[in-house]
């Protein structure tokens, strides 16, 4: 039993399944990167997690269980006391995840006041604590700024801290760093990597960046069209992938092709959640396509070190 | 921005406006009517005319005679009424109060209904009172405010004679001549079918205003940051969505209320309440020339000060707009 | 290398008439073989301010950048949000008018040119946008869009000529046929950049600028796009001015790259040496930091820089308040580019000549 | 969205559908005023003071003659309504094209040109907004009324509504198409057409100005109806329509009298077609509003 099992989890748009049974766990102090190309449910399944999934969106099956309790039928004010507190979340955009018209003291000591009874000024003296924690410079001057004073590295920071009041067991990170600058994302990550060592903190991280999790997770799990086709030690996926749709991934990186030349690239386009192909999803783009893709759903069976959905991946490894 | 650069702009900004203003102001006091006749009627010889033309200034160049008015007007002359012989300028102000408290009251019934209204109707837009509330909202916004006045007055006051349907009911006097009705029972019997009528057309635009701001505000990624953060409902509701929807608001909010002001001339005309929209009224089918510019200019005052105090609170509560202090 | 003869900083002080006069004269310019030169390019927007204010805010996008880009090469440019980069391709498209500085195109100065005088310019330089749904008018069909640049730059083509070229454009880029009546609604960000290199390719262009054509896209579309504009490059002779903000594309597809900060070259190099033997501290910095598979990029701790703004940047070095090797100097005197140990070009004072 | 999938929408949506009938049928109604009323009430010939003041036939004293009843002067109020609405509606319509005309020209100015033109005009409409449409035309009204005397005003109140009113709201226009500009013309399909050097006039006609006009079609929707609306107020303060060519506003102040004396109906019957009209047409504004779901022009 991990801290967090999330099994056959489906969320559906109407009648379209934008997950289509998605399982994966998380142990205390563990990191899993969860990668995939817009439209592949990655964000989805973050937000699924804390049941916080936009309208119309909504879970129609599976179950989310942390620490022993299902989040995915909890009542939202039960919910509240989870959120920010035991789970916490960093969004992709800092810029539109801090409220313009409230300071940075304001949006810190709310949190902390909805979880624990503190006077402002003590949530005040903990926010500062953590913009420090977080390097943000001169946090007790910082604390008073609104958004729109600081830099984009430094507003992730904030949220960052903001993630940290509590001391969560597990930080729900989708995308933190695909709106930044790449020197800025090298010191966001390092931040979110240490704090994650530091405080044996469990790590969800959604990018579709491989290269993003090949630095910072211990495991990954790739998807596609709604469901995750590879799951496993991310060593062992970035170096033997065994489901086609991973190893096109990685092998259309220009860093794993000769300079110059031509890139592997994988023809076609993943499709919408409402014109799923029958059978793997992948199928039309695939090369390794035989007639029982074209039919049948593959599910994630262990293959090797890592579970794949894939018929063939016994042959591909 | 700086507050003393904003101030000095908008006070440049009022004083052009008040400008243009008189100048049409004045450009409607050369062209209608003719003051001789107000002054000594149809009986006097043309040679004797043209004397006192020559008196009274009014063979000068247009710009003399325009300085000269401008010159007057901002000592308070605006001439002398007609109708009432006297001062065109306390006609109206005398008036001003009556006009001050209808308008008053209707904001204070917009406000009070439409925020929470609004709010409702954002946070439970599929409930039964939602639903209610947007299609009384339509058919309030299609209900030109003078039918609604009508509407009351044969409802309330011919049907049901519960309510008085003209006037002003007992005043009572203030210090600085200022008469209210809020203080008596007769007063707000008066008052309150103007008021209704008055906020009626309003009332539907604030409330489906505050609405579309509201749900367009709990869709941002800040609002589900703060969910996601474990906030209490409440407190996400107004900290964070309802202040967010405060700055449209308030916009629009400004440039309505000189749409306020200019239905007050429906309103009191149907109601006969004697405010200055009413009197205005009378003096245009009068032909009260020195009137009719001192209110265009009282109104074109009221509009300038009430603009400036919106941007000022626009400018207060918009954080991205902060002055000077805090750092960069 | 041969090529860095042609460093621009070696023309300034001559006139643009005698130096393309000595180009003309002499044959052996150091412009030879170069097809597009940048002279000292600074772009400046006011910002807005109220009367009261003594300094009014300047924007400086561009400050003094030169380069030259030789034909048939893949000039990179590369750089992070608001180092100027993009401003850079829209002053050499011409779609942004320079505050000061010129460009010549093939020996001839571009810049300030009237649209009647522009026009054979136009169809031989050609641009490819960043976003795929901003960069195709929503009312246009696709013929529509890809017929009115042969319509306005095509001389006099007849119908059936538009017709023929279009089909030849949109095969080349592997569009199929029946792609010319839809709407752009109906595609996807990858053909829709398909349809964008399709109307940038359809005059036959020999010069590209090519701003972030890939950044807007996902990895397994990236490839696709990178590998069109690398076949349409050996294909058609293309000369490539590649705008990005990713590195190890410019390791890929360049061929020589500028580095830019805060409106300034401050690296320019052949790609080789750029990731063998980085100069300027900057640049060490990006390459430190860009994330790869089975790298090290987030093990160190990294202190927050302050990040000087373009809006009256610093009087010294810009990278100074984030650069470990700073000292008095940089504080004061911006560096020039000048020539590094390795034989290419740096902007900094702690880089030895 | 395509006209098909438009127009499916459109009749998928009950609302719709109901409130487009109406409005169709009303303008319908209005335009063969003068095949289908059962009298043209300002022919004197048709006309005949013993008939004045009845009631509508289901009250007791109404002739079916006479469906909604008649005035104090013996018209019929169906006849004199169906007359009144097209000219409601002609005047609604005409300041609607008055107000788009000079609005997306001022617009696309301001959005294109930016600077001072820009500067100028927007601080003009500030202004001219701040005002109110209905402050700034009765005023108008007023003084063209008191300078011409009402005699010749009476002529002219048709083509003064319509500028005026057309004139007072130019702003709503001008500040929607703006915005809508300043988005579009940052757009890189702009940058691209550029590229192929066309000139600038061809860009705004040929690309700005298509992808501004679904905000404009549901501007215009709601501006008939306020066009309208003010019309009505203008006319029953008597600054509008005269008596002899009334509108539905100058039909609703004509009777307004009555109401205190028992004769309901003069009133009522033209004040409920106005008050259906404009219904009907903000409820399609409205479902237009959803359904394209455009930018429109709101705050700075």
């Amino acid at each position: 039993m991990s801290l967090l099992d999330v099994t056959d989890l489906e969320v559906s748009f109407g009648p379209h399944r934008a997950l289509r049974g998605v399982s994966f766990s998380l142990d205390k102090g563990e990191r899993l990167g969860i990668v995939g190309e817009s439209g592949a449910g990655k964000s989805m399944a973050a937000f699924a997690i804390i049941n916080l999934i936009s309208d119309p969106g909504r879970i129609t099956g599976g179950s989310v269980t942390f620490d022993g309790q299902r989040l995915d039928t909890m009542a939202t004010e039960d919910l509240r006391t989870i959120r920010g507190d035991r789970i916490a979340m960093i969004f992709q955009d800092p810029m539109m995840t801090l409220n313009p018209v409230l300071t940075i003291g304001e949006q810190m000591i709310e949190t902390l006041q909805a979880h624990r009874p503190m006077g402002k000024a003590e949530a005040r003296r903990i926010a500062i604590e953590k913009l420090d924690l977080v390097a943000v410079p001169s946090p007790a001057a910082r604390i008073d700024n609104y958004p729109h004073e600081l830099s984009g590295g430094l507003r992730q920071r904030v949220v960052i801290a903001i993630s940290l009041l509590c001391d969560p067991e597990i930080i729900i990170a989708d995308e933190p760093t695909t709106a930044l600058d790449v020197t800025i994302q090298a010191e966001i990550m390092a931040l979110l990597m240490r704090l994650c060592e530091t405080r044996d903190m469990g790590l969800i991280l959604i990018t579709h960046d491989l290269a993003v999790v090949s630095e910072s997770c211990q495991r990954l799990a790739v998807m596609y069209a709604g469901k995750i086709i590879e799951q496993g030690a991310t060593d062992a996926i970035l170096t033997a992938p065994r489901h086609p749709y991973t190893r096109g991934l990685i092998g259309a990186l220009p860093q794993m092709n000769s300079r110059g030349g031509l890139l592997k690239q994988i023809r076609g386009s993943m499709p919408g959640i409402d014109d799923l192909p029958p059978g793997c999803a992948f199928h039309p783009r695939c090369d390794f396509a035989i007639d029982a893709c074209r039919a049948t759903i593959p599910s994630l069976e262990p293959v090797g070190a890592q579970s794949v959905a894939c018929f063939r991946a016994e042959e591909i490894g | 921005m700086h507050l003393l650069a904003f101030l000095l702009r908008r006070l440049v900004q009022a004083v052009i406006v008040m400008l243009v203003i008189s100048v049409i102001g004045f450009s409607i006091q050369s062209n209608l009517g003719d003051p001789l006749r107000e002054l000594v009627g149809q009986s006097v010889s043309e040679a004797e005319r043209q004397l006192l033309r020559n008196q009274l200034g009014l063979n000068d160049p247009f710009w003399t005679q325009y300085f000269r008015f401008l010159g007057n007007a901002v000592q308070g002359d605006l001439g002398t009424s007609y109708f009432f012989k006297k001062p065109a300028l306390e006609v109206i102000l005398d008036k001003f109060p009556a006009t001050f408290e209808l308008v008053l009251v209707a904001s204070v019934m917009i406000v009070t209904l439409a925020v929470p209204a609004g709010i409702y109707a954002a946070l439970k837009p599929e409930s039964w009172g939602a639903r209610i509330l947007m299609t009384t909202s339509i058919v309030g916004i299609s209900v030109p405010v003078f039918l609604t006045a009508i509407l009351l007055i044969s409802v309330f006051s011919v049907g049901l004679g519960w309510l008085p349907s003209f006037g002003r009911g007992d005043t009572v006097e203030m210090p600085w001549g200022w008469d209210t009705g809020l203080l008596t029972l007769d007063g707000w019997s008066h008052l309150i079918l103007p008021a209704i009528s008055l906020a009626s057309i309003m009332l539907p635009l604030f409330i489906r205003l505050i609405r579309a701001e509201m749900m367009e505000s709990l869709r941002t990624e800040y609002v589900r940051f703060a969910w996601a953060k474990g906030i209490a409902s409440r407190r996400v509701w107004l900290t964070h969505a309802f202040r967010n929807t405060l700055l449209p608001v308030i916009t629009v909010g400004g440039v309505q209320i000189g749409t306020l002001i200019a239905y007050t001339i429906l309103t009191e005309t149907v109601f006969q309440w004697p405010g200055m929209g009413f009197l205005f009224l009378e003096a245009i089918n009068r032909v009260d020339t020195p009137l009719i510019i001192a209110y265009i200019i009282i109104v074109g005052l009221i509009f300038v000060i009430v603009n400036t105090i919106v941007d000022l609170i626009y400018t207060l509560v918009n954080p991205m707009m902060k002055l000077p202090g805090a750092a960069a | 290398m041969i090529r860095f003869s042609s460093a621009p900083h070696l023309m300034r002080g001559l006139s643009p008439l005698r130096a393309a006069e000595g180009d003309l004269a002499s044959g052996v310019g150091h412009s030879v073989g170069s097809l597009l030169t940048a002279k000292d390019i600074a772009v400046r927007f006011p910002m807005p301010s109220h009367f009261l204010q003594r300094h009014k805010p300047v924007l400086h996008a561009l400050r003094g950048v030169d380069v030259s880009i030789q034909k048939g090469e893949a000039f990179c440019v590369v750089g992070e949000s608001g180092c100027g980069k993009t401003t850079l391709g829209r002053v050499i498209m011409g779609l942004l008018a320079p505050s000061t500085g010129e460009i010549h195109y093939d020996g001839t100065r571009i810049d300030g040119l009237d649209e009647g005088a522009r026009r054979p310019f136009r169809r031989r330089m050609q641009m490819i946008f960043q976003n795929p749904y901003a960069s195709l008018n929503p009312r246009m069909t696709v013929r529509q869009t890809l017929a009115e640049s042969l319509r306005y730059l095509g001389e006099g083509m007849s119908r059936t000529d538009i017709d023929a070229k279009i089909e030849e454009t949109m095969l080349s880029v592997g569009a199929s046929a029946d792609w010319g009546k839809r709407m752009p609604h109906e595609f996807s960000g990858g053909q829709r950049q398909r349809i964008s290199i399709a109307r940038a390719l359809i005059t036959d262009p020999e010069f590209i600028v090519a701003d972030e054509p890939i950044s807007a896209l996902d990895v397994s579309i990236q490839a696709q796009v990178l590998n069109l504009l690398t076949k349409a490059r050996e294909e058609r002779g293309l000369t490539y001015f590649f705008i990005t903000h990713d590195l190890s594309v410019v390791e890929h597809f360049g061929d020589r790259v500028a580095v830019m900060y805060l409106g300034e070259v401050v690296e320019l190099s052949p790609v080789a040496n750029i990731f063998d033997a980085p100069q300027h501290p900057y640049t060490r910095l990006l390459l430190s930091a860009i994330p790869r598979i089975g790298g090290n990029a987030f093990k160190a701790e990294r202190v927050p820089g302050e990040i000087p703004t373009a809006i009256n940047p610093p009087k010294g070095c810009a990278f100074a308040s984030r650069c470990p090797l700073v000292h008095d100097r940089c504080r004061v005197e911006n560096p020039k580019l000048k020539p590094t140990p390795t034989g290419t070009l740096a902007a900094c004072h702690a880089v030895a000549s | 969205m395509t006209p098909r999938a438009f127009a499916a929408r459109f009749f998928r949506d009950p609302v719709a559908v109901f409130a487009g009938l109406l409005l169709l049928s009303l303008i319908v109604l209005a335009m063969l005023a003068p095949f289908l009323a059962p009298q043209n009430p300002y022919d004197p010939m048709q006309i005949d003071i013993m008939d004045s003041e009845l009631p509508p036939v289901w009250i007791d004293g109404g002739e079916d003659r006479f469906l909604f009843g008649t005035d104090t002067q013996g018209r019929g109020i169906l006849s004199t309504v169906m007359y009144g609405m097209g000219v409601s509606l002609l005047i609604g319509l005409g300041a609607v094209a008055v107000q788009a005309f000079l609005g997306i020209t001022f617009g696309m100015l301001a959005g294109f040109y930016g600077g001072w033109i820009d500067s100028f005009l927007m601080r003009l409409a500030d202004i001219q907004l701040s005002l109110s449409t209905l402050m700034v035309a009765i005023i108008a009204l007023a003084i063209f009324q008191a300078a011409l005397g009402p005699g010749a005003y009476a002529d002219l109140a048709l083509y003064m509504l319509i500028l005026v009113i057309g004139i007072a709201e130019w702003p709503q226009y001008a500040r929607t198409v703006r915005a809508n500009v300043l988005v579009e013309k940052k757009k890189e399909y702009v940058d691209a057409a550029r590229l192929t050097g066309m000139p600038s006039s061809r860009i705004m006609l040929r690309h700005i100005l298509p992808n501004t006009l679904t905000p404009l079609l549901v501007i215009s929707t709601i501006q008939v109806a306020n066009a309208i609306v003010s019309e009505a107020a203008l006319s029953f303060l008597g600054l509008g329509m005269p008596v002899n060519r009334p509108s539905l506003g100058s039909l609703i102040r004509s009777g307004f009298e009555n109401v205190f004396s028992g004769q309901w109906w003069i009133t009522a019957i033209p004040a409920i077609v106005l008050v259906i009209l404009i219904l009907a047409i903000n409820l399609l504004g409205d479902w237009l509003r959803d359904t394209l779901n455009p930018k429109l022009y709101k705050g700075r």
